[in-house]
């Protein structure tokens, strides 16, 4: 495939991480979590058909279990189950927060991250790209106060930087993509059941009132 | 060729793990984890001696040298004392219903529950520690920290809720960076040998070729990621919140097994950093963040009210100081790895003296505890003995390591050392003032004096005996072993 | 020979003896200022023999420190007097002739006088020997300078040595002046004369050395009596002898002891007419006055001494 | 004098006596842990052990100091680097290890009797291990030769104390107080374990010998912070000073017999290093050391003895003066650094060995006091001063001690304090006669001092000793109060009758410090200014010389004589008849005698402007409207703690205020949390990129 299409994949997974700061509902952002996991499955597709090698091929489909079909599942159902429609909002409010986004991005396309940028100097551009979406989902931990946004910042997270490692060549054997594959699953299952614990006894999702712990 | 051992120990572990998973008889669920944790200490000294004797052994997917043999042991050690420990205190807490469960049956699948996750807990140590590939090794710390999520908030507490989920969310974000650091130390890697098994011993042997630039920053996530496990200054916010949560017998493990673990992948990056960008740009790191985790401890123990958070900051300031150990090198490391032994062992005879404290006070508040010489006396005595060898004290080995560590820096780095010096004495103000006020004074009114569980001391006992050994005779197999890790990192 | 004998006897007996001569001068001396008669100046002998043969009372509050402090206090008396040069500049009785083995032996005095005022309980004893240790604190001070300028004058802290070497020389003549106006001061100080302390009075509220002895009766006051006066005459012997040393027989000859002798007498009378007539133109100072009194006496001797080089 | 024969048995003996003695104290102690279950078998085990081990630390320190040469042994080998128990015990070490064993000794013997009255209260197998474990803390700083085991030593000497401060837990204030000493003494040793490493960077070795052979490498700068290092960690133990307030606190604090070995001999433990650091290991030093020493020495002697006068109660009293007697050595010792630094060995070692004879002195009459102190305290009850009075007539064996005792620290002549004061008079004399001009200013600043803290101390042991013993009992404490027991007794008398022996034989042992004084390098080849003619002690060319043997023979006679003349010739048919004291016609209540406060009154308004003290008079009346009959009449006298007010209160609330700045880190908000880490990530990954 042209590096175009994998640029236009690498902004949508972009776009979504952008999107997840503003929304305010909690399905939306399930949602947007979903595409992301779709535009990554379509990445490790389209590399398999370039090097050919059907363990990538086997990867995918796990992923595309675990990523888009499992975790948003739980969600919603989670949601569905405490009608938790509305996530918590943000600290920073939304002008503030975009300014932040777009330093962000700017520090991750500078000069500065070149030696990590152009490990593999053909796509330089869709390195900086992960990279910056890498930064984003930090942020987006951050910024949001829902428990819920949280879990989905940690997974974007976790989805950027198997982008990276996509574009920087860092393929991995089959054994290593399972067992990493394992642990995010078993880390969605604790997710969701400390969520619903969380709603259990605070009666909210938002992080903020969890403040009794302290010097 | 330890291969048989270290298999025999997993086994041992993760049949523990399925027997408290099927059975519903406590006293099965606590011998079953009992054995294991034996199997586990005798194998790991088994290991441990072979390692001194015949070197290294790399083989396929294990791979154990002297850092990986010590650990183990420590490991071992604190894992084994931490369940017979956990066996006592948590029948006496069942008999005193502080676990805030209602109903027996419900009660007792809690305990089932909790045994279940102490063997795959510590079976996750030994595969993160003894596994050949970073990635693996990963895994399995992130494995760790699944295990123990669920241990955290076990008292079901809206407050130990919270904690548990404060340990996750901050340690999820540390290991996700780390894998980005391990993932970027590959890059030339898999122009060699295609999808092969990325070992350690590969990472070292090709390090040369590595891009400087590339490696450093890969050496940063790796030290913000597993540093945040370790708990090194600015990450450390999730420990003292965990530890005071946790059940005492989990916040020993946490700080006498799963610090040395995450702190030995450090080391084992720093070894192939020093040897592609040269040992300068590591040693900066960890003087600067060993620094900071000092100066925080010392400073937030001054002002603490619970004495449980009180020993987590103790147990960052002494992963700083083991940071600090690290970076002045020389005689430095000798020192920091026997200082991370007596460590590992005194802050575990401490956490079960104020699990002990926990149990005949029901508070973790150093306010409501008072007069516990007159109520708990030994536990008082530990509890003693215990600051004055976690601070420092002669007879115990801490003092000898932490001069060691001081006169390594003194010929680079005199301002820091005396700032370390000045730090460690503010901790030590600190700490004695907590301690003093504890253990002497007149006992509240309703609290009666009552006879100790012996298990709930032999423990404790047993450790700071062992720590007062290790501090004058270090057995032979253990000298060889910490020399080679001298040489080696 | 036998002329060795008999300066060793008259060192030692000559400070008793002649004692309260001093004093029955120095009253006679303030009687006659004060234009009436006044009793002889042998006056003080008859006191103290009547002292000696009455019967005494002592409080049954009194512990042993109250009976053997009269001892203690006119033994100390005596071997100072007998260490310290009188007229014989050679004859070194006690060998220690040292400036501060003499001041110290003197404390041990001051110290039992103080704790016998104490020992009967009474209001007056107390606070006499309240002020008795404030005054002997401050005035040591001044005591050792003084003395260790004019030692360090003549190079060496014996006395003896210190009276060997003839007049001051030129060099010296401001800080001997000073030294010698320190020493006056601590001297009315510790001898509890005018400006520190009335030696006549029995007025509660001022008195200092009076109010320790009040208790005592019979022999016992007789020799506090007795040792007070013999401590006058040691200071009266310490200023002249240090500060004047002429006059003082250098070497066992009859002749030259007789002289010196004469000398004593001489300066000494001169000494008790300064006292009489200082007594009889000042008032006694207040109390808290007096530290700085004393402090000057000793900035005079720290004065002194940094002027000798 | 005989001189032993140094052979190899000989050696060989002393190291076995040395080793012999260490092995009784730790059998003591830890015997009598194992035999805490009964008080009475624990108590004996300790005290005889402890006694054992004293009287062979006392043979072997007679025998080394006697005979004189070196004996370094090392025992066990460790697999620490740098650590070994290695011990160089010269001349100077064997003096202290003298001192330690002597008032051990006592003490151990004055303790048999005094812990019987903690028999119920505590558990005397606890008091029996600290306690021996503190005086074996104590003989291996003293005969340590690296500095590894010398730290190990002096923490476990500092935390056995600590844990003897804090024995009588029931009390508050003592555990407040072994906390305050606790902290004190732990800022000490970072002090000293910094000049340690500051040491061992420029010479490569903790060993004492080999950084004295290195310390030329020692750049100047160095020295002066090692200099000032030291001084703060010694001096906190010594309790110079400014770093003082623990010591009025602590030493009370303690059962009696441990505060007259703290006060004795433990304090001295940091005149020792201080004497193995500056005329040892970094020798050649600048003058502006000595000076410095001298300053220290006499603000100490000055404001100690001006504190003690404020006390009312006996123990603080007697800690006060211990800073008092600090002071006075640390001025032996400031004149024996300055006359080194300028060249005059010989002036150097007459201070020198007053420093030692003080440090000795002081061990004896400090601790005689203390016990005596103690055994009242049993009695009464009670530390207030204005509680006692009469004693006397209940005690009067201790009350003989413990005249003896004052008179020894008021350095009254026949006693063995006066010698000591009286040698290092004549150092500083020496220093005012021959230096230049601010040298001369500096000397006669520290003679001035001692001149007055002599006359001070007196005053204030007329106080101590007229208010605890005699006139009428001021409260019903005493009239319970017996005679304390046999062993308390002995242990004060044999104290006692070392004061008046070693100030009688003073010459003696003048003669025999300045062997130890020779025996170090720094002095070897310094002409002794003191020496011993007959009877007599003459310093320099006839400078100045007593002898006190010839002046007590005298004292005695005239004594006799008098005695005898007044009370057997003149009258000898005198009625003594016992009657009540003169009390102008008024009922003589106990309220008329005069109380510690008021003796010290008049001295604390003269020194007002250094002491600051708040006097407060309450009056009650009997109703509320006359007001010419008051019921009750209390003044209180209180100093106020400058050190306290100024310095270390706030210290202490600056380091609370940034602590608790720094605690709101922990705010429990989990997305500040994130943000750290964020931020700790960006940071660096920015300062690693950035070039």
């Amino acid at each position: 495939m042209s590096t175009l299409f994998l640029q236009f994949l690498l902004q949508i997974i972009f776009l979504t991480i952008v999107f997840l700061h503003i929304t305010k509902k909690n399905l939306d952002a399930i949602f947007a979590y979903g595409i992301q996991s779709l535009a990554i499955l379509i990445l490790l597709i389209n590399s398999f058909f370039e090097t050919g090698d059907i363990s990538l091929l086997f990867i995918a489909l796990l992923v595309c279990i675990v990523k888009v079909i499992l975790a948003p599942g739980f969600f919603a159902q989670l949601i569905k189950k405490n009608e938790l429609i509305f996530s918590a909002s943000t600290y920073l409010n939304m002008p503030l927060t975009l300014v932040v986004l777009a330093t962000l991005t700017a520090m991750a396309h500078s000069y500065r991250f070149s030696p990590i940028t152009n490990i593999i100097p053909a796509n330089e551009t869709l390195l900086s790209l992960a990279l910056s979406t890498m930064f984003l989902s930090l942020f987006l931990i951050v910024n949001r106060k829902g428990a819920l946004s949280q879990i989905i910042g940690i997974l974007s997270l976790e989805n950027s930087i198997v982008a990276f490692a996509i574009f920087a060549g860092l393929e991995q054997s089959l054994g290593l993509q399972i067992g990493i594959l394992f642990d995010i699953s078993i880390w969605l299952i604790i997710a969701t059941v400390f969520i619903s614990m969380i709603y259990k006894q605070f009666g909210s999702l938002d992080v903020t009132d969890m403040k009794k712990l302290k010097e | 060729m330890y291969q048989t051992e270290l298999l025999f120990i997993l086994i041992s572990l993760f049949a523990a793990a399925l027997l408290c998973f099927l059975s519903r008889n406590r006293r099965l669920i606590e011998v079953s984890s009992l054995v294991a944790s034996g199997i586990a200490l005798m194998e790991s000294v088994a290991i441990s001696l072979q390692v001194a004797h015949f070197g290294a052994n790399v083989s396929g997917f294990f791979s154990t040298d002297a850092l990986e043999a010590v650990i183990m042991l420590i490991i071992a050690v604190v894992g084994f004392t931490s369940t017979v420990y956990s066996i006592e205190y948590l029948r006496r807490e069942t008999s005193k219903n502080i676990i805030g469960l209602s109903g027996v049956s419900h009660l007792r699948s809690r305990v089932r529950e909790y045994f279940i996750l102490l063997n795959l807990f510590m079976a996750m140590m030994f595969l993160a520690i003894t596994v050949s590939s970073p990635i693996f090794a990963w895994i399995f710390i992130e494995a760790t920290t699944l295990s123990t999520a669920f241990l955290i908030s076990f008292y079901n507490k809206p407050s130990s809720i919270e904690g548990a989920w404060k340990y996750l969310i901050i340690n999820s974000i540390g290991i996700l960076l780390a894998f980005f650091g391990t993932l970027l130390f590959f890059p030339a890697m898999n122009s060699g040998i295609g999808n092969g098994l990325i070992t350690w011993h590969l990472l070292a042997t090709s390090a040369a070729n590595l891009d400087p630039l590339v490696i450093k920053v890969a050496f940063i996530f790796i030290f913000i990621g597993y540093g945040t496990k370790v708990g090194f200054a600015p990450m450390h916010t999730w420990k003292p919140d965990a530890y005071s949560r946790a059940p005492a017998p989990i916040g020993a493990l946490f700080s006498g097994a799963l610090l040395p673990v995450a702190f030995a992948v450090i080391l084992k990056f720093k070894m192939i950093t020093d040897a592609t960008v040269g040992s300068l740009f590591s040693q900066n790191l960890f003087i600067i963040f060993g620094l900071l985790s000092v100066a925080i401890a010392a400073a937030i123990i001054f002002v603490s009210r619970n004495y449980k958070r009180l020993l987590a900051y103790s147990s960052i300031e002494n992963a700083g100081i083991m940071a600090l150990g690290f970076a002045f090198g020389g005689l430095g490391i000798f020192a920091a790895m026997l200082h991370m032994v007596y460590h590992s062992f005194i802050k575990s005879a401490l956490f079960f003296s104020s699990g002990n404290l926990l149990l005949a006070y029901h508070s973790a508040k150093i306010a409501s505890v008072r007069g516990v010489i007159n109520i708990i006396p030994v536990t008082a005595v530990l509890f003693l003995t215990g600051f004055f060898a976690i601070t420092g004290a002669p007879p115990f080995g801490i003092f000898f390591t932490k001069i060691f560590i001081l006169s390594a820096g003194i010929k680079e780095h005199p301002f820091i050392v005396a700032t370390v010096v000045l730090l460690a004495t503010i901790l030590f103000i600190g700490f004695l003032k907590h301690a003093s006020a504890m253990v002497f004074g007149q006992p509240p009114a309703d609290i009666v004096k009552e006879k100790e569980g012996l298990w709930l001391i032999i423990p404790p006992i047993a450790l700071m005996a062992l720590a007062l050994l290790l501090s004058f005779y270090i057995p032979p197999f253990l000298y060889t072993l910490l020399n080679k890790i001298a040489l080696h990192y | 020979m036998e002329i060795d004998i008999i300066v060793w006897i008259l060192q030692i007996i000559l400070v008793p003896v002649t004692a309260p001569l001093c004093v029955g001068i120095i009253r006679k001396i303030k009687a006659k200022l004060q234009n009436r008669r006044g009793a002889g100046i042998f006056q003080p002998y008859r006191d103290l023999w009547k002292l000696f043969h009455k019967d005494e009372v002592i409080s049954k509050d009194a512990s042993w420190i109250f009976r053997c402090a009269p001892y203690i206090v006119f033994t100390v008396t005596i071997v100072v007097g007998a260490s310290i040069p009188l007229f014989a500049s050679y004859s070194d009785v006690t060998g220690s002739g040292n400036l501060l083995v003499i001041i110290y032996t003197l404390a041990i005095g001051t110290f039992f006088l103080a704790l016998a005022g104490i020992d009967i309980g009474g209001a007056f004893g107390g606070f006499g020997s309240s002020r008795e240790m404030t005054m002997a604190a401050l005035a040591e001070g001044g005591f050792i300078f003084s003395l260790l300028t004019v030692g360090i004058i003549s190079g060496s802290t014996d006395l003896f040595a210190i009276s060997q070497n003839g007049l001051i020389q030129q060099g010296y003549l401001l800080p001997s002046t000073l030294a010698f106006l320190g020493l006056c001061i601590v001297l009315l100080a510790e001898t509890a004369r005018f400006p520190f302390d009335n030696p006549a009075t029995h007025l509660e509220l001022t008195m200092i050395h009076e109010a320790m002895i009040l208790e005592y009766s019979g022999k016992k006051l007789a020799l506090m009596e007795w040792a007070s006066a013999n401590k006058l005459l040691i200071f009266i012997a310490l200023a002249s002898n240090l500060f004047f040393p002429f006059g003082l027989a250098q070497h066992a000859d009859s002749g030259a002891v007789l002289v010196a002798l004469a000398v004593f007498a001489v300066k000494t009378i001169i000494f008790c007419l300064v006292i009489a007539l200082l007594e009889s133109f000042i008032a006694k100072f207040r109390f808290f006055r007096l530290p700085d009194l004393l402090m000057i006496a000793f900035i005079f001797n720290v004065v002194a001494i940094i002027l000798i080089h | 004098m005989f001189v032993l024969y140094r052979s190899m048995i000989d050696v060989i003996i002393s190291q076995i006596i040395f080793i012999a003695s260490l092995l009784c104290f730790t059998v003591g102690g830890i015997g009598a842990l194992l035999l805490r279950k009964n008080d009475a078998i624990a108590n004996i085990w300790s005290n005889f052990f402890a006694i054992l081990a004293s009287l062979f630390g006392l043979s072997f320190a007679a025998l080394a100091v006697m005979s004189g040469g070196d004996t370094s042994f090392s025992i066990g080998a460790f697999s620490l680097p740098f650590f070994s128990l290695s011990f160089h015990i010269d001349q100077l070490s064997a003096f202290f290890i003298f001192i330690i064993s002597l008032i051990s000794l006592f003490c151990s013997v004055y303790a048999i009797g005094y812990v019987k009255h903690f028999y119920k209260k505590y558990d005397i197998g606890v008091l029996g291990f600290f306690y021996n474990m503190f005086i074996l803390g104590m003989l291996l700083v003293a005969s340590s030769s690296n500095w590894l085991f010398f730290l190990v030593a002096w923490e476990i000497m500092s935390i056995a104390s600590y844990f003897l401060v804090i024995y009588d837990r029931h009390d508050q204030n003592n555990v407040r107080a072994g906390f305050l000493y606790l902290i004190m003494t732990h800022v000490g040793t970072a002090f000293i374990i910094l000049a340690a490493l500051l040491l061992y960077k420029f010479t490569g070795s903790f060993d004492f010998a080999s950084i004295q052979s290195a310390s030329l490498l020692i750049p100047a700068p160095i020295k002066n912070i090692i200099f000032i290092f030291a001084i703060i960690g010694f001096g906190t133990k010594s309790g110079i000073i400014p770093f003082h307030i623990w010591l009025p606190d602590a030493h009370p604090a303690a059962p009696s017999h441990v505060s007259a070995l703290m006060s004795g001999v433990m304090i001295k433990t940091g005149i020792y290093m201080m004497i193995r650091i500056f005329l040892y290991m970094i020798w050649p030093v600048p003058v502006w050391w000595g000076l410095a020493l001298l300053v220290l020495g006499s603000v100490s002697s000055l404001l100690g003895v001006l504190y003690a006068l404020t006390e009312h109660d006996i123990k603080r009293l007697l800690a006060y003066h211990s800073i008092e007697n600090i002071g006075i050595i640390l001025l032996g010792l400031g004149s024996a650094l300055t006359f080194l630094s300028l060249g005059m060995p010989s002036l150097a070692l007459l201070g020198f060995t007053a420093a030692l004879f003080h440090t000795l002195n002081h061990a004896i009459f400090k601790s005689l006091l203390f016990l005596g102190a103690g055994s009242v305290i049993s009695q009464t009850h009670t530390r207030n001063m204005e509680e006692y009075g009469g004693l006397i007539k209940y005690m009067p064996y201790t009350a003989l001690f413990f005249l003896i005792g004052s008179m020894a620290i008021s350095a009254l002549p026949p006693f063995n304090g006066f010698f000591s004061e009286w040698l290092t008079f004549q150092s500083l004399f020496a220093g005012i006669t021959l230096l230049s001009f601010y040298e001369k200013w500096i000397f006669i600043l520290a003679s001035g001092s001692l001149a007055f803290t002599g006359g001070l101390a007196l005053a204030c042991f007329v106080k101590a000793f007229g208010a605890t013993f005699l006139a009428r009992p001021r409260s019903s404490h005493v009239s319970h109060a017996k005679e304390s027991s046999l062993s308390l007794r002995i242990g004060m008398a044999s104290l006692a009758l070392l004061c008046l022996l070693l100030g009688i034989g003073s010459g003696v042992m003048t003669v025999v410090l300045e062997g130890v004084g020779k025996n170090m390098a720094v002095f070897k080849n310094a002409a002794s200014v003191v020496s011993l003619s007959g009877q007599h002690i003459v310093v320099g060319k006839n400078f100045a010389s007593v002898s006190l043997p010839l002046l007590a023979l005298f004292f005695m006679v005239t004594g006799g004589l008098v005695i005898y003349i007044t009370k057997f010739i003149i009258n000898k048919h005198q009625k003594v008849e016992n009657n009540i004291t003169w009390d102008c016609g008024t009922d003589l209540t106990e309220r008329m005698e005069i109380t510690a406060t008021g003796f010290s009154r008049s001295i604390i308004l003269i020194f007002r402007g250094i002491l600051r003290p708040s006097i407060q008079h309450d009056i009650q009346y009997h109703d509320a409207q006359s007001r010419y009959l008051p019921k009750s009449r209390t003044v209180i006298l209180k100093v106020h703690d400058v050190y306290r007010y100024y310095f270390y209160q706030p210290l202490h609330l600056a380091v609370n205020a940034v602590s608790s700045r720094v605690k709101n880190i922990q705010s429990g908000n989990t997305n500040a949390y994130i943000l750290y880490i964020f931020i700790a990530l960006i940071i660096t990954l920015l300062s690693v990129l950035w070039k």
